[in-house]
């Protein structure tokens, strides 16, 4: 059970807290919230698995990966805050409308 | 594309070609309009008798697009295809000169006309067809096109025949769509070969075959009218003369008749599907739907309803005579297919005369018309002995040849169905024109239009009256060198063969 | 003229187009029209090519595989070029007439162009890209863009609907890049074609595929996960609601249909008949929720679902009949939703509202339109001669020799249920209506590229067999395990 | 625990059922990997002195993987058209800096651009590279947004715009350039590729920064033409 | 040596969960957006630790610094919005209420039952 498998589990572990947080939560803000914390689960679980021989550098392509994530993620949330900042301006709530499943 | 294959598509384009530009034609260029349909509809005919003569000599034309890998859109002028584009091309010439007539003054005519034009390219290509995808599609075609004709007028009555035709129609092209790919993963092919290409087919598949049978037919049973399917035909009056007309007396239903032909005999061969046990089961429904459709016409009071049940019978005698498997029985069908479609289209003529001159709809309103319309109702009355089948009228010949071939082949009952529904027939056409002539005219007319000194506008006239020759010259010169039997039995030799 | 690399300026073309339209606003519609027609040229180049030498192998940057980045262009990627190159064209086409003189304003017309051009990009890198990681970046480029164009339409629902589809996208790419982290540190590399080789089952790859596809499927927005799809591209403004419609719900079933075939072949036949399962009760709930809508726009998002439903039967069927067909149907649907959406579109700009109730003799008054959403109607329904009875014949040849027959079934029901909705429209369209209304002339432009789109959907039917030898090249299909 | 939540403990449990199996299957799904995996590490190294760079991830992604870093600068840029179309609220006029924010300011904002451009350089043998440094120049540029300062709006127009897409139109104009001399897309010649990674690189933090920096304030600036 | 270094992943890898539990779950938003930057900066250090320095960094200035910027920026907007001043959210928040669902005023509410009554001009 080296590091690279124990980070690599709580990169999982965060993965499914933002997916309950993302499908409970109604306000719009925690469902952005969630989504980045997924977001860095998955990149935990990336860059963990990249360490795996002991001693030897990790392997960097995992790493350029996690970058490319990582500016990805911050351009959706900023895309997400302006869209739910007109989702309150337009309806009035921060949260979207029940949608009764059609 | 030499000539040989490129003659069945400028047959086809002679109508798709007017149709297209016709709907792009603004409503006030009448002159325009008409001219480039008469010019469509005479150069069809140029082109059908060109190519009559081709067939007649042993020349062979076909037209072959690629549509599947495998599969080809295949257009072939074979001596029974021949049958149904000579019909449909003369008529579509008559009922053209008839619809600018009719139509003169109403809304919506480069629309009507454009619509016009596809249904029959959409005719023509179902009669040409030389594979059966082919054929699915130019039937599939035909109902596109004749939906926009039937909800043409724009009122809630017409919207819902409309919805009801679809459903009828859609649902049937369905069946014989999953017929036609079925019978293609079993076969292999689907060209129309002379006597049928399934007889190969090894045992195992016999009871699909017939279940293949059954779906083909049921399919192509909705446009032929054959009960339970027929309940569309009536609600389909609602729409202008001329539809009812061409359409639903001519094209369309005998587009299912001709379809059932084509299956018994090009697909299923007449041995095998005799063999198959599936043509005794076909003949009943024919015989059921002949006195069924004789019966309901004799209680409708609307004229052009009892025209359309009267035709739900008539059309019938054609998949009878296919279904007694009898090569005599075979001739009176196929004559039949042209009889038909000629006597037919002079009584909704008449009636579409009556309609427009002088507002009647009803038979009970009739009492006295032959006085005020002698022409229209001459024609009406040669008409109505055609389908009586009083013996010199071509109506006639298909009957003495359907009770003949019936006996020929030791089908008796045949003879008592023909009868009986020669009486119906006496009994619902016979007051009509017993009213006609000897009742007096109650007063005045529903809606009376003058046309000055003759009796209605020329353009309405002249076309009953030709067709009502026709059935007279289709009767009298019935077995003259060219005519139309000896084209039949050569069609039946082909099938037939000992 | 074929040693030129047509792959890179497919895909740099458009970004370099949307980057000028971003730089000079005012010239935006022109900038953006010329960078359509300069793609579409492109792809007939890059056609050409693929059908003289075959499937196109490019490695970025010069360091093949394992390392960098390759771009593969086959049959299967060349059909879905095409059908992006014709209906983006049309729709610049359309949108040039359409944010013009809309109530748009200027301001709004500005920023659909960069955004409709980036969408571009993304959709050609996504078509070419042969990299499941590369696959991951397009896909989120793609997903912003159209939520971008979504929200362009600036009315709450539209709104509301952009953001719950800005969500979904962000999980579906989540899930997929989980699958794509999984694959990577089993095999080493995230190269199709490297990972074809290297992959056997494994616990991770069941996991990989499970993420994967799950991911996939809420972005193409199957059955039971394809409830943002109609609030996004019915509140969207026509010429995107088309665009969703037709291309970029499309993008996330090719790479679906991609891995199916080449990194998951072992995927057992259970997992097939899930998805041919979810793919028809999509055509049924999606057919029957079409038919109970009262908002023209609607009616065709609900129709979207039921047409999506189709393709995926295609998985159970799994023989290359169903898989042309479904690709063909692809394409039919395509060409044929564009037109109906622009359609529907110009009947919105024309009488301000879209309730089919009360479309009051809109063929008599709009022709060209009415024309457009019959002909785009017949296609839907697969009624011959369109693309769609192509597609409809090839699904149901596969479906009756694999004997499989109640896959037919579900064809056939489903084309039963959109003949009853488009004749439903069709209907109305020719009665009059009580509530006469005040009407705008629609411009000349929309109408026609509404019609050409329609008529595009028509000749489908009548060459198909030129498209199907297309589609052959490179042979994508005949990797994959049953059939 | 609002009313709503009460009545949805039952869905709430099962989701929590539901989402304990996922997190098990992925968890046996992670351990089961092969413990020792050197991944691409090897044939990185082994061509790190042809990218030009020495650090193994700038060389990957400037280099191996450029067409990723290219289309995820693309993602940026379309992230700053969505938040400029929706225009969601107008700028709101902060309250003046107090005394400490603008001390703050005023001595940190110089240093960050310093380390902007020291992580900037060193990216090519060390831990930094164009997107730390574009980072790092966004933190510089929020300081000054919340200041209250705002570009002029004479520079507020084409020039902005122009900065915006610096990083990456240089990347698609020296693409397209390396095409035109006969190698592949985004194929360096090895001579000078560490300098063509540092120019590409410095429009990129430079383009970084700004984008970054207009997405924190929202709004698109109202003049400009 | 191995024993520290396990004690400190497993703290570490704990606190993570813990801290994004807590973010993610908190009734108050500020306190939510607080606790999202601490957690990003603890992944910054959990970066270091699997020797990935470049990441930590992007993390570092990206994941918590502007994210956390942006986030706190806009939680400034919403209120801002619904008629509390700026300020209000810098200073501790006011007691407990619940600050998950913002009570919208009456002119929102009038605003969010706008029915459709299809007369809407842009599509």
């Amino acid at each position: 059970m080296s590091p690279a498998f124990l980070y690599a589990l709580v990169g999982v572990g965060l993965f499914t807290l933002g997916l309950y947080a993302l499908i409970v939560h109604a306000h719009l803000l925690r469902k952005i919230l969630a989504i980045n914390v997924m977001a860095s689960g998955v990149f935990l679980v990336l860059v963990a698995l990249a360490a795996r021989t002991q001693g030897a550098a990790p392997d960097p392509v995992p790493h350029a990966m996690v970058i490319t994530g990582i500016v990805v993620a911050v351009s959706a949330t900023a895309l997400a805050l302006a869209l739910m900042l007109r989702v309150r301006a337009e309806t009035g709530r921060a949260e979207l409308a029940e949608e009764p499943l059609e | 594309m030499n000539w040989d294959a490129a003659l069945p598509l400028l047959v086809l384009a002679s109508s798709l070609l007017p149709g297209l530009v016709i709907f792009f034609l603004t409503e006030e260029r009448v002159a325009t309009r008409t001219t480039l349909n008469l010019a469509g509809a005479v150069l069809k005919l140029m082109l059908v008798g060109v190519m009559i003569w081709g067939v007649f000599h042993g020349a062979h034309y076909e037209t072959r697009l690629p549509l599947l890998p495998g599969l080809d859109l295949l257009l072939r002028a074979d001596s029974l295809s021949m049958l149904f584009v000579v019909l449909s091309s003369i008529l579509w010439l008559v009922t053209t000169v008839y619809a600018v007539g009719y139509l003169e003054g109403s809304p919506n005519r480069s629309r009507f006309f454009g619509f016009f034009s596809l249904c029959v390219t959409a005719t023509v290509g179902v009669a040409l067809a030389g594979n059966l995808i082919t054929f699915v599609l130019f039937y599939e075609l035909l109902t596109l096109a004749t939906y926009p004709l039937i909800v043409h007028r724009g009122t809630d009555e017409a919207r819902r025949a409309g919805r009801t035709y679809l459903v009828y129609t859609i649902a049937g092209g369905t069946l014989l769509l999953v017929g036609t790919v079925w019978l293609y993963t079993l076969s292999g092919t689907l060209e129309f070969t002379a006597r049928g290409f399934l007889s190969g087919l090894d045992a195992t598949h016999h009871w699909s075959l017939v279940v293949i049978f059954v779906l083909l037919v049921a399919g192509l049973g909705v446009k032929a009218a054959l009960i339970p399917l027929h309940g569309w035909l009536p609600q389909a009056m609602v729409a202008p003369a001329p539809v009812s007309a061409l359409l639903h007396a001519v094209a369309v239903v005998k587009a299912g008749a001709f379809g059932i032909v084509r299956v018994v005999y090009d697909v299923y061969g007449m041995q095998f599907s005799a063999s198959l046990g599936v043509t005794l089961p076909l003949a009943i429904v024919a015989a059921a739907t002949i006195i069924y459709g004789s019966m309901r016409a004799l209680f409708q009071d609307d004229l052009k309803r009892r025209l359309a049940f009267s035709t739900v019978s008539q059309v019938a005698y054609i998949v009878l005579g296919i279904a007694i498997a009898g090569p005599i029985a075979a001739v009176g069908g196929l004559v039949h297919l042209v009889h038909q479609g000629v006597m037919k289209i002079t009584l909704f003529f008449c009636a579409g005369n009556l309609a427009e001159t002088l507002g009647i709809h009803k038979v009970s309103e009739m009492n006295g018309v032959g006085r005020r319309m002698p022409w229209t109702m001459t024609a009406f009355t040669v008409g109505v002995f055609g389908m009586i089948g009083v013996p010199p009228l071509a109506g006639f010949i298909s009957k003495w040849y359907l009770g003949l071939g019936a006996l020929d082949v030791g089908q008796g009952w045949v003879i008592f169905i023909l009868a009986g529904s020669s009486l119906l027939n006496a009994a619902y056409f016979l007051p009509i024109l017993y009213a006609a002539w000897f009742k007096a005219p109650a007063g005045t007319w529903p809606a009376e239009r003058s046309f000055g000194r003759r009796e209605t506008a020329w353009a309405l006239l002249a076309p009953p009256l030709v067709t009502a020759f026709l059935t007279l010259a289709l009767g009298l010169l019935a077995s003259a060198p060219f005519g139309l039997l000896q084209w039949a039995r050569f069609i039946t030799r082909l099938e037939y063969a000992p | 003229m074929s040693d030129i690399h047509w792959p890179v300026i497919v895909i740099l073309l458009p970004l370099a187009g949307g980057v000028a339209c971003f730089l000079w606003p005012r010239r935006s519609v022109l900038l953006g029209l010329l960078t359509a027609l300069g793609v579409v040229a492109c792809v007939a180049g890059l056609g050409w090519q693929v059908v003289e030498q075959g499937a196109q192998r490019y490695a970025v940057g010069g360091w093949g595989a394992p390392l960098g980045i390759d771009l593969y262009a086959d049959g299967l990627s060349l059909l879905m070029l095409t059908v992006t190159a014709v209906v983006g064209l049309g729709i610049s086409v359309y949108s040039s007439g359409y944010f013009e003189r809309a109530r748009y304003g200027q301001d709004r017309a500005r920023h659909f162009w960069p955004v409709w051009m980036f969408l571009w990009t993304a959709l050609n890198a996504l078509f070419l890209s042969a990299d499941i990681f590369n696959l991951y970046v397009t896909l989120e480029l793609l997903g912003l863009a159209a939520v971008v164009l979504v929200a362009l339409a600036g009315g709450a629902d539209a709104v509301s609907g952009a953001m719950r589809y800005l969500l979904v996208s962000l999980l579906g790419s989540l899930f997929y890049l989980l699958g794509v982290a999984l694959l990577y540190h089993s095999f080493g590399s995230v190269d199709i074609a490297i990972l074809a080789e290297r992959v056997e089952p494994s616990p991770a790859v069941w996991a990989a595929m499970g993420l994967m596809i799950a991911g996939l499927l809420l972005k193409t927005a199957l059955f039971p996960l394809h409830f943002w799809l109609p609030s996004a591209h019915a509140s969207a403004p026509a010429p995107v609601s088309a665009l969703l419609s037709a291309l970029v719900v499309k993008a996330s079933f090719y790479i679906l249909l991609r891995l199916w075939l080449e990194i998951f072949p072992f995927a057992n036949a259970a997992l097939a008949q899930l998805l041919g399962l979810l793919g028809a009760a999509a055509v049924f709930w999606g057919g029957f929720q079409a038919l109970r809508q009262t908002r023209l726009k609607m009616l065709i998002a609900y129709s979207t679902v039921a047409q999506l439903g189709y393709l995926f039967l295609a998985f159970p069927l799994a023989s290359i009949t169903g898989w042309t067909g479904a690709l063909y149907m692809l394409l039919s649907h395509a060409a044929a939703k564009t037109a109906m959406f622009m359609a529907a579109g110009n009947t919105l700009y024309f009488g301000g509202h879209d309730r089919i109730a009360d479309l009051d003799r809109a063929v008599q008054r709009m022709p060209l339109t009415m024309t457009a959403f019959a002909l785009a109607g017949i296609s839907i329904m697969g009624l011959p001669p369109s693309g769609g009875f192509i597609a409809k014949w090839l699904l149901l040849e596969a479906a009756i020799r694999s004997g499989q027959w109640w896959w037919g079934g579900v064809l056939i029901l489903g084309g039963l249920l959109s003949a009853a909705w488009v004749f439903k429209v069709v209907g109305y369209a020719f009665t009059r209506s009580e509530a006469p209304h005040e009407a705008r002339a629609v411009p000349a432009t929309m109408e026609w590229t509404a019609l050409l789109m329609a008529v595009l959907a028509i000749l489908l039917g009548l060459f198909a067999p030129w498209l199907l030898a297309l589609l052959e090249i490179g042979s994508p299909f005949n990797r994959e395990n049953a059939g | 625990m609002t009313e709503r939540g009460k009545k949805q403990l039952p869905f709430r449990l099962l989701l929590v059922a539901l989402l304990f199996v996922l997190t098990a299957g992925l968890g046996y799904a992670v351990l089961t990997l092969p413990s020792q995996a050197p991944g691409l590490s090897n044939p990185v190294v082994a061509n790190l002195e042809a990218s030009g760079v020495s650090n193994p991830v700038t060389a990957v992604l400037l280099n191996f993987r450029a067409y990723d870093t290219l289309l995820e600068l693309g993602v940026l840029l379309l992230a700053l058209f969505g938040v400029w179309s929706l225009a969601a609220v107008p700028e709101c006029r902060e309250s003046p800096p107090g005394p400490v924010l603008d001390g703050l300011s005023r001595l940190l904002v110089p240093w960050l651009i310093l380390v902007a451009g020291y992580l900037l350089w060193a990216g090519a043998h060390a831990p930094g590279g164009a997107f730390q440094a574009g980072s790092v120049l966004a933190a510089a540029g929020v300081l000054l947004l919340l200041t209250g300062w705002r570009l002029d709006t004479r520079f507020s127009g084409l020039p902005l715009r122009m900065s915006l897409v610096a990083g990456l139109g240089v990347f698609v104009v020296v693409a397209v350039v390396l095409i035109l001399m006969g190698g592949r897309l985004l194929e360096y010649p090895p001579s000078f590729a560490g300098a063509l990674i540092l120019l590409i690189e410095a429009a990129a933090t430079l383009s970084i920064g700004m984008t970054l920096a207009a997405l924190f304030l929202g709004a698109r600036p109202e003049a400009g033409p | 040596m191995t024993l520290l270094h396990w004690a400190f992943d497993a703290v570490l890898g704990f606190s993570l969960l813990w801290l994004a539990w807590q973010a993610l779950a908190s009734p108050d938003l500020f306190r939510a957006i607080v606790l999202f930057i601490a957690f990003g900066l603890l992944m910054a250090l959990a970066w270091v630790r699997l020797d990935a320095p470049d990441v930590a960094l992007a993390e570092a200035a990206i994941g918590a610094g502007l994210t956390g910027a942006l986030l706190l920026t806009t939680l400034a907007r919403l209120d801002k919005s619904s008629g509390r001043g700026f300020g209000r959210t810098l200073g501790h928040p006011s007691g407990g209420n619940n600050r998950d669902v913002i009570h919208p005023s009456k002119k929102e509410t009038k605003a969010l039952h706008k029915k459709d009554t299809g007369t809407e001009v842009h599509d």
